[in-house]
């Protein structure tokens, strides 16, 4: 078993190989470069992750049935696919957003704990051993806690990293002793054979939902579910913008992919109690999210928020535990992740300009630069969940989830959390387009990132009117779940 | 019949604002006439669906179906029936006359015509679609542009706070429906959005009592229904002139007509048991709105909350659930879209010229603008439900349907607010164009573009001729009602 | 007054001797006032002869004045009876139910009537020859005068007793009260109270509680935000404490649900 | 030739309306081809009724309506645009086809805005015109309201400019305002109740038609809508009974008439007196009596008390008045008092002889007043135009100096007062005749009424032409001119020939009191 490895073994960790051949390629460029040629090393990230993802949907795709590989390792399915394909995008996006940017972007080591971060990542998406998973969760944290901090002459960056780090360890350890726990009581730590060895073992339910609740600890700091939400609002206003926006989509997606796939694998025998607490987590939230959200000045805390209130939706597919709920999971992180990276590109070509993230400071951006803040609004209303755009199918997929798993009351504070989210979107957006400019000047948007943004923006578009390809994907993943 | 003539209305606008979105901002002549042009086709097109339509013909006519999401059979599937043919051509004349009025919007045109086209669509998306989902999506797209329209060109005084309690009424309303449009798509368990199946759904009564008021309210917030009514007359207030128009006129049909589409006839059971005493919100409705309207000094206002009375004559139509409520609703829906947009039309002219809407400010003007003060004078006419013209075809079967319907008492006590309106109407009538023209007007009257006079003569003439001739628009009306009849009396 | 005079009837037959008496005075009265004497007023001095198309029916109506009297003569008249055929008496009589005889022809009524008449106008035209402005009967009659001359006041009686009340009737209480007051009245306080009905729903319910409730809702989510948003105090410290408790009151909440 | 005979109705109705359409076409400056274009135009109705006139049989024994028509205007809650005539609404459409030129050549000295003043007065003549000749409820109710509009916008248009309002608090108001807003909604607020009947009436038999709802309305027994057929009926009687009433004006709702009509100009009041009265009490027989024959017996002592108190108060409250119109708007309120007194008396004993004196003297006496009152409007407005006053106290002894005006005055007043030889005190004896043996004593308190509206009438007259010469007028008043003249002629010849011989005006209108009790 362990000396064959068969050509579908090496197809499933595609994208790894080519990543880690990407971060080799950083490392010598990064050494033979001269100083003033180094921008090209973002060049080189990005090629390498758009090579990544080409060959990824060409040669990686999965078949119909899953199976498990490497030793019970990695499981190639359909959900593992998609979510990969999510991080290298979200990646690509990162990357070509840090162009310009200032402290970061002619540095090789940032991107080289990118790219080790999105095959943390991509590990996690396929990994169906308790330690594989603690191994990747731990490969995409800690390039993020240095990423967060990047910014050393900055004090709220490290102070970001630093806090990251701490609240990190914490909800890690908390975890590992979770896993731990299982691995006692089941005897074996492949997720798949677990769910039968904890009903061999007979394990009294509550001790089995009280490990749980410790392994929830450590996703919903991955995720920045609400209990376990305090560290993101200061994370991501002190983190540089990109890094921002890779953690709110890539880091968030990989922890929703593990948490569906752990839940749903290992526990279905208690499903109806971890049901009730995703379902406490996920109303408060959305609500706690979405409330405070209203009060904030500074677009990034803002976009933090909204964030964490849409965690809280993404969370309702959980709850619902059901094929349609692990759909409408997949797809709403398809149109969440793009429409975030869309805003965050937003804030960081408008930094360029204003040097600010002030709300105030957007006032007028309508009348000085139209296009951008057209893409803007596009990208709020997406968040919003406003027809014709991706956003408003996601949540419409998450409701009726919700719905047809019978928690009609969630749904309805699900409806309730989307209005008090609208309110603040379209708070911001009546500051760009109706307050009148401090100065006239047009924002400059440099040809990479005016690249990222257009593709963002084409992808909410399309996610929004085109839904049929994409929702096949997301039922097949979910397929492969049950 | 013109094949794909429903999505040619559908997208057209939404369409031609894209296209606004890139044409030179400067060229204010060459934006308006592109409105212009592409308000008039839409206006075509609807009047030939109108007159193409054939009332002895199938339910349906003017069918097109695509598949848009198969695994959970959501499919664009339109289609126009007796109802839904005279609210479509509603639809073509007001957004046709609101353009034409908004000639003197001089700031950021482009933006302007644009949100009004995706507006636009929406409402044709929600009138034309017979799928639930298609018809939330249409639904929803009209939210951020109703939004943005009054928050930037709309009143300076409380165009932020009407704009933002109109789109959160707007909103909440859609998305309380949506919850009961997800829950009826689960319980039918025939696994489609589309209308016309779901229609044979025949949900448990237990179910349909339980999600009819969600679905309902959620529809008649739009509607102006009583509880959740005092969003629109700020919502008019602030609006610029063709945004009240095509507000008042058309958004708040497509409220009842959706709480009509969605509500009753794929939930009749829960109609029977709950309409009775919503009945009673309607004529809260009717009388109160009439009585505050008479108290407004505010043009604008007076009749924002006048079409909160008419509006809530449309859904008391609806509630008789019977053969002539229903005929008079659907008319009362055109009449008052048109009669409404009219209102707006000329308070928007005597506002742009006299900068206030203060009616004991205002006086005489019929000697500066006679035609718009004899176009307003056939509004009021018609608000009155004078005979002879589009209100009284329209009013008539609506109190016919109360009787039948075994509500003598709502009728009596509903007719009041005829005579209040009366009242309302003249009083303003007299004083704004017959009085004596005050000092600080006397430099800036002067008289209406051709253009407008155009477009108020349009209006007029449809009021006339529904009043004199009522067959032009009834045989259609009575074969919708009599769809609706044949679902609300089987289940 | 023969008759009454020839049947004894003496009262009677002096109360038409006074009242020939005075017809005549007044008809002096009225000559001399009219015709004598200077003219007193300004129209009087070119009063001009009377137009032809008067003075003609007034020739005529003079014939018949004078000529009427002589065809009453009874024919015992001394001297001029029965020049005349008498045919008025008898056809005035033959209309009467009892045709009554005529009276036997007697002295005393006949003088008593030409002196009172003769002696009306003699006193008349001495009274009235130069009156001037004022009536020279005025003084010596004194109250009674005033009486005569209001013709007893029967005007005012009848203006007092029929005509004021009717004027007051018809305008005070008719028109001005059950018009204007009650009916016009009744018709304003309906108007007013619509009115103030109109302002009641528009003060008193739809702008507080309906847009208040709205509003309401709107603040409470905002206050709720701050509120949370509170709780955010940025130091890592108090984020991690809370992890800890959330971990061991997790694992307390299930091992103790364990023992039970 | 057939055409025009097929649908003559039709053709009586809508010309008016047409001919305002093609005024309105009229260049507004050449205000002369305007009026003239005006009057004809109204006299074609005028001999379109003639002609109707004369081919109308009226012969009691050939029962139902005359030249019908039917169209069907609205399907959808079975109504159908029905036409037809009988002696009572032929007479009246006679009336108003006759007044409504006459009115039109007295109006030939308005000036400002003259085009639409014309076409609001044509309208207004079909407005008038469908009411009388409707056979279908919807249609009746259609025109009935319609009717109201241009009047409102006569009155607020062309009415007095002088005259101040005072309302409640101080509030003021132009007197025409105030005079036109009253009367437009006050007749609207008390027709809401007659919508109502009309509309119960519709869903109860299926039908509007007047002729199908004779048959089935008064034998309907049962319960309906949770009451007892009768309870429904009486309040259905008094929600058409007030409406009509309102219009009549009986005693209480009368209010409105003197303001409209001292604020109306000259053929506005002319026309408002001369017919739109006539439409409440038209309605009265037209449809209260054959629909509601129990209830309309039962409370026809109601009713006539309420008249009697119209002819009392109303002549009353003319002998108070100050203002020589608002004196004779008064004076229709007490004549139309006689008519309603006649309505009620043969709706009280219906079928027996006096009862249908009553009702041919009450139908005579509206024909009668609309022809006096709008003579005597018409001078008012004559001696108005020249002295800009209307205050009795302001004129006195004009004889003199107007003696043809005087003359035409005392011949119409006289008419209007009632003197035999002349058309009103035909009426006035058959309703008083009639109405004796079944209302003994309010036929004897109404001539309390009579006496005073001798009272008033001669007032009138004595205060304006006879008395001191008031020396302001005495160099600059033009006596009557030969237009003014013209317009009076017609209705001279009729206040005498009616006086004299009424027989062939009695005859049609006995046609329909025969027909009308069956």
């Amino acid at each position: 078993m362990i000396g064959s490895i068969s050509p579908e073994m090496l197809l499933a960790i595609l994208p790894e190989i080519l990543l880690l051949a990407a971060v080799a390629v950083v490392f010598v460029a990064d050494l033979l470069l001269p100083e003033q040629r180094r921008g090209s090393l973002a060049w080189i990230t990005a090629a390498g992750l758009a090579i990544t993802m080409l060959l990824t949907v060409f040669l990686a795709v999965p078949g119909a049935e899953a199976e498990l590989m490497w030793g019970g390792m990695l499981r190639h399915d359909w959900l593992a696919f998609i979510f990969k394909l999510l991080f290298l995008l979200a990646a690509l996006l990162t990357t070509l957003f840090t162009i310009g940017w200032e402290p970061v972007w002619r540095k090789g080591e940032f991107y080289v704990l990118l790219l080790t971060s999105t095959i943390g990542m991509t590990l996690m998406a396929a990994s169906a051993d308790l330690i594989m998973l603690f191994l990747a969760i731990e490969t995409t944290s800690i390039p993020l806690y240095v990423m967060a901090g990047f910014m050393t002459y900055d004090d709220k960056s490290t102070e970001s990293g630093f806090k990251y780090l701490l609240f990190g360890a914490v909800t890690t350890g908390v975890m590992l002793y979770g896993l731990s726990l299982l691995y006692g009581f089941a005897g074996t730590t492949n997720l798949y054979e677990m769910a039968a060895g904890l009903s061999a073992a007979s394990i009294p339910g509550p001790v089995l939902v009280g490990t749980l609740f410790l392994i929830l600890l450590g996703f919903g700091f991955k995720v920045a579910l609400v209990p376990l939400h305090f560290w993101a609002p200061d994370v991501y206003e002190g983190a540089p913008t990109p890094v921002t926006a890779f953690l709110s989509t890539a880091s968030k997606a990989a922890g929703f992919a593990v948490l569906v796939r752990v839940l749903l694998a290992a526990f279905p025998g208690i499903l109806t109690d971890w049901q009730a607490i995703v379902a406490i987590a996920a109303a408060l939230s959305m609500t706690v999210g979405n409330v405070v959200a209203l009060t904030q000045r500074n677009i990034k805390r803002l976009l933090a928020y909204s964030s964490i209130s849409h965690a809280g939706y993404a969370l309702l597919g959980v709850a619902a535990a059901s094929q349609l709920g692990v759909t409408s999971v997949v797809y709403y992180f398809l149109a969440y992740t793009v429409t975030q990276m869309a805003a965050f590109g937003v804030v960081i070509i408008a930094w360029h300009k204003l040097g600010s993230d002030e709300i105030e400071d957007y006032a007028g951006l309508s009348r000085r630069s139209p296009m951008l803040a057209l893409a803007m609004l596009l990208a709020f209303l997406s968040l919003a969940g406003v027809p014709p755009l991706g956003g408003f199918i996601a949540k419409i997929l998450v409701f009726a989830a919700a719905v047809d798993a019978g928690l009609v009351w969630l749904a309805f504070l699900g409806v309730l959390n989307a209005i008090v989210g609208l309110y603040y979107y379209l708070i911001v957006l009546k500051v760009v387009y109706l307050y009148p400019p401090k100065d006239e000047q047009p924002v400059p948007v440099s040809r990479p990132h005016a690249a990222a943004l257009l593709v963002s923006i084409l992808l909410v578009l399309i996610l929004g009117t085109v839904l049929a390809p994409w929702y096949a994907w997301a039922a097949a993943s979910a397929a492969s779940l049950f | 019949m013109i094949p794909y003539i429903l999505s040619a209305i559908v997208f057209l606008p939404i369409l031609a604002g894209a296209v606004l979105l890139f044409l030179p901002a400067r060229n204010r002549q060459l934006i308006y006439r592109f409105a212009l042009a592409v308000a008039f086709l839409a206006f075509l097109l609807s009047i030939v669906v109108y007159f193409n339509f054939d009332a002895a013909g199938p339910r349906y006519q003017f069918i097109e179906k695509y598949d848009w999401l198969p695994a959970l059979g959501i499919s664009y599937h339109v289609g126009v029936d007796g109802i839904t043919a005279p609210l479509v051509l509603l639809t073509g004349v007001v957004i046709f006359t609101g353009v034409i009025i908004s000639q003197r919007i001089d700031e950021r045109p482009r933006e302007f015509f644009a949100f009004l086209f995706i507006l636009a669509s929406g409402v044709f998306g929600v009138f034309v679609s017979l799928d639930l989902f298609a018809l939330f999506f249409f639904y929803e797209i009209a939210v951020f542009p109703m939004y943005l329209l009054i928050a930037l060109w709309g009143w300076k005084q409380t165009r932020e706070y009407a704009a933002m309690k109109l789109t959160l009424y707007l909103f909440i309303g859609s998305v309380v429906a949506l919850v009961g449009a997800l829950a009826m798509y689960f319980a039918s368990g025939l696994g489609t959005f589309d209308m016309l199946a779901l229609e044979g759904a025949n949900f448990s009564a237990e179910f349909q009592n339980f999600w009819f008021p969600f679905v309902f309210f959620g529809f008649a917030v739009l509607g102006g229904i009583f509880p959740f009514h005092n969003w629109s007359p700020d919502g008019h207030v602030a609006a610029p002139t063709a945004v009240s128009m095509f507000h008042a006129g058309v958004l708040m049909k497509l409220g009842a007509f959706a709480a009509l589409r969605v509500g009753i006839m794929l939930l009749p059971i829960g109609a029977h048991t709950h309409l009775p005493w919503i009945i009673i919100l309607t004529l809260v409705n009717v009388v109160y709105g009439a009585f505050i309207a008479m108290v407004q000094t505010d043009f604008k206002y007076m009749i924002g909350f006048s079409s909160v009375s008419h509006m809530g004559l449309v859904t008391m139509g609806f509630a008789t659930l019977n053969y002539n409520g229903l005929v008079g609703a659907s008319v009362q829906m055109v009449s008052h879209g048109v009669m409404t947009a009219l209102f707006f039309a000329v308070v928007g002219m005597v506002y742009d010229q006299a900068h206030t809407r203060e009616i004991p400010k205002l006086g005489g003007l019929i000697r500066f603008m006679p035609f718009a003060a004899v176009a307003f004078i056939i509004a009021g006419l018609v608000s009155m439900g004078m005979p002879g013209f589009s209100g009284f075809i329209a009013e008539f079967p609506i109190f016919m349907g109360l009787w039948a319907g075994g509500y003598p008492l709502i009728a009596i006590l509903a007719i009041i607010s005829i005579a209040v309106t009366a009242a309302y109407i003249l009083r303003a009538v007299s004083r704004v164009f017959f009085g004596d023209l005050p000092a600080e007007l006397e430099g800036h009257m002067h008289d209406i573009r051709p253009s407008e006079k155009l477009a108020l003569g349009v209006l007029c003439l449809i009021m006339i001729t529904v009043g004199v001739y009522p067959n032009i628009i009834l045989p259609m009306v009575q074969s919708g009602v009599n769809a609706v009849l044949a679902l609300l009396g089987g289940a | 007054m023969a008759d009454a005079f020839g049947n004894g009837h003496l009262l009677v037959f002096i109360t038409l001797a006074v009242a020939a008496l005075l017809t005549a005075f007044y008809t002096m009265r009225q000559i001399t006032l009219t015709f004598l004497g200077a003219p007193r007023t300004q129209a009087a001095e070119h009063a001009s002869e009377s137009v032809r198309t008067m003075t003609a029916p007034l020739l005529v109506l003079a014939v018949f004045a004078i000529g009427a009297g002589w065809v009453g003569i009874p024919e015992h008249f001394p001297g001029l009876g029965g020049l005349l055929p008498g045919w008025f008496h008898e056809f005035v009589g033959g209309t009467l139910v009892a045709n009554p005889e005529a009276v036997a022809f007697s002295i005393e009524p006949l003088l008593v009537s030409v002196g009172v008449a003769l002696g009306g106008l003699t006193l008349g035209w001495l009274v009235y020859r130069k009156a001037a402005e004022a009536d020279p009967l005025r003084k010596p009659l004194g109250a009674i005068y005033g009486l005569l001359e209001n013709k007893y006041y029967f005007d005012e009686l009848y203006d007092s007793l029929f005509v004021q009340p009717a004027k007051r009737l018809a305008e005070g209480f008719s028109y001005m009260f059950l018009d204007r007051q009650v009916i016009d009245g009744a018709l304003h306080r309906v108007a007013q109270a619509g009115l103030s009905l109109g302002s009641i729903f528009r003060n008193y319910f739809d702008a507080p509680v309906v847009n208040g409730f709205g509003d309401l809702t709107g603040s409470l989510t905002q206050s709720f935000g701050r509120l949370l948003r509170k709780v955010q105090t940025g130091q890592v410290q108090q984020y991690l404490l809370f992890v800890a408790l959330l971990a061991f009151g997790g694992l307390f909440y299930y091992l103790l649900s364990v023992l039970q | 030739m057939q055409l025009i005979t097929d649908n003559i109705l039709a053709l009586i109705l809508f010309s008016p309306l047409l001919g305002g359409l093609i005024v309105m076409l009229l260049p507004s400056e050449n205000k002369d081809l305007v009026r003239r274009a005006a009057l004809a135009l109204s006299l074609i109705p005028f001999i379109l009724t003639l002609v109707a006139w004369f081919g109308f049989n009226a012969s009691p024994e050939v029962d139902g309506f005359r030249f019908q028509q039917q169209v069907a205007w609205y399907p959808a809650i079975n109504s159908s645009f029905h036409l037809g005539v009988d002696g009572l609404s032929l007479s009246m459409v006679l009336l108003t086809t006759l007044l409504a030129p006459a009115a039109i050549l007295a109006s030939f000295s308005v000036e400002e805005k003259i085009r639409s003043y014309m076409a609001l007065f044509l309208a207004l003549e079909t407005g008038m015109l469908g009411v009388f000749l409707s056979l279908d409820l919807l249609l009746f109710f259609a025109f009935w309201e319609l009717g109201l509009v241009p009047m409102y916008f006569l009155i607020d248009q062309w009415g007095s400019k002088t005259g101040e309002r005072e309302l409640w608090s101080g509030m003021k108001v132009s007197a025409r305002r105030y005079a036109s807003f009253k009367f437009m909604v006050y007749t609207m607020a008390g027709s809401l109740g007659l919508l109502l009947a009309i509309q119960m009436l519709g869903v109860v038999s299926g039908t509007f038609d007047m002729l199908a709802l004779f048959q089935s309305w008064p034998g309907l027994t049962g319960s309906l809508f949770g009451l007892s057929v009768e309870t429904v009926k009486a309040v259905a009687f008094w929600a058409f009974a007030i409406a009509f009433a309102i219009k009549v004006p009986v005693w209480p709702f009368h209010t409105w008439l003197p303001d409209a009509h001292t604020e109306a100009p000259t053929a506005g009041s002319m026309i408002l007196a001369g017919v739109l009265l006539k439409l409440g009490a038209y309605g009265f027989l037209r449809l209260v009596l054959p629909l509601y024959p129990a209830e309309a017996e039962q409370y026809a002592p109601v009713l006539a008390l309420l008249a009697t108190a119209a002819i009392i108060f109303g002549a009353l409250s003319a002998y108070g008045q100050t203002d020589f119109k608002r004196l004779v708007a008064y004076s229709s309120v007490n004549h139309m008092g006689f008519v309603v007194l006649g309505i009620a008396a043969a709706a009280f004993a219906t079928g027996t002889e006096s009862a249908t004196i009553a009702l041919n003297g009450a139908v005579l006496q509206m024909f009668n007043h609309g022809i006096s009152s709008a003579a005597m409007f018409f001078l008012v407005g004559v001696i108005y135009e020249r002295t800009h006053t209307r205050d009795l106290g302001a004129w006195g002894g004009l004889f003199p100096l107007v003696p043809v005006f005087g003359g035409l005055l005392i011949f119409s007043s006289m008419s209007s007062l009632g003197l035999p030889g002349l058309n009103g005190f035909v009426s006035e004896f058959l309703v008083v005749r009639g109405a004796w043996p079944i209302f003994t004593l309010f036929t004897a308190l109404s001539m309390i009424g009579l006496f005073f509206t001798g009272a008033y009438i001669l007032k009138g007259i004595a205060s304006t032409l006879h008395g001191p010469l008031n020396e302001k007028w005495k160099g600059h008043l033009t006596d009557i001119s030969r237009r003014e003249v013209l317009v009076l002629a017609p209705l001279l010849v009729l206040m005498l020939w009616l006086g004299l011989w009424p027989a062939w005006l009695l005859s049609v209108i006995n046609q329909a009191v025969v027909g009308l009790f069956g």
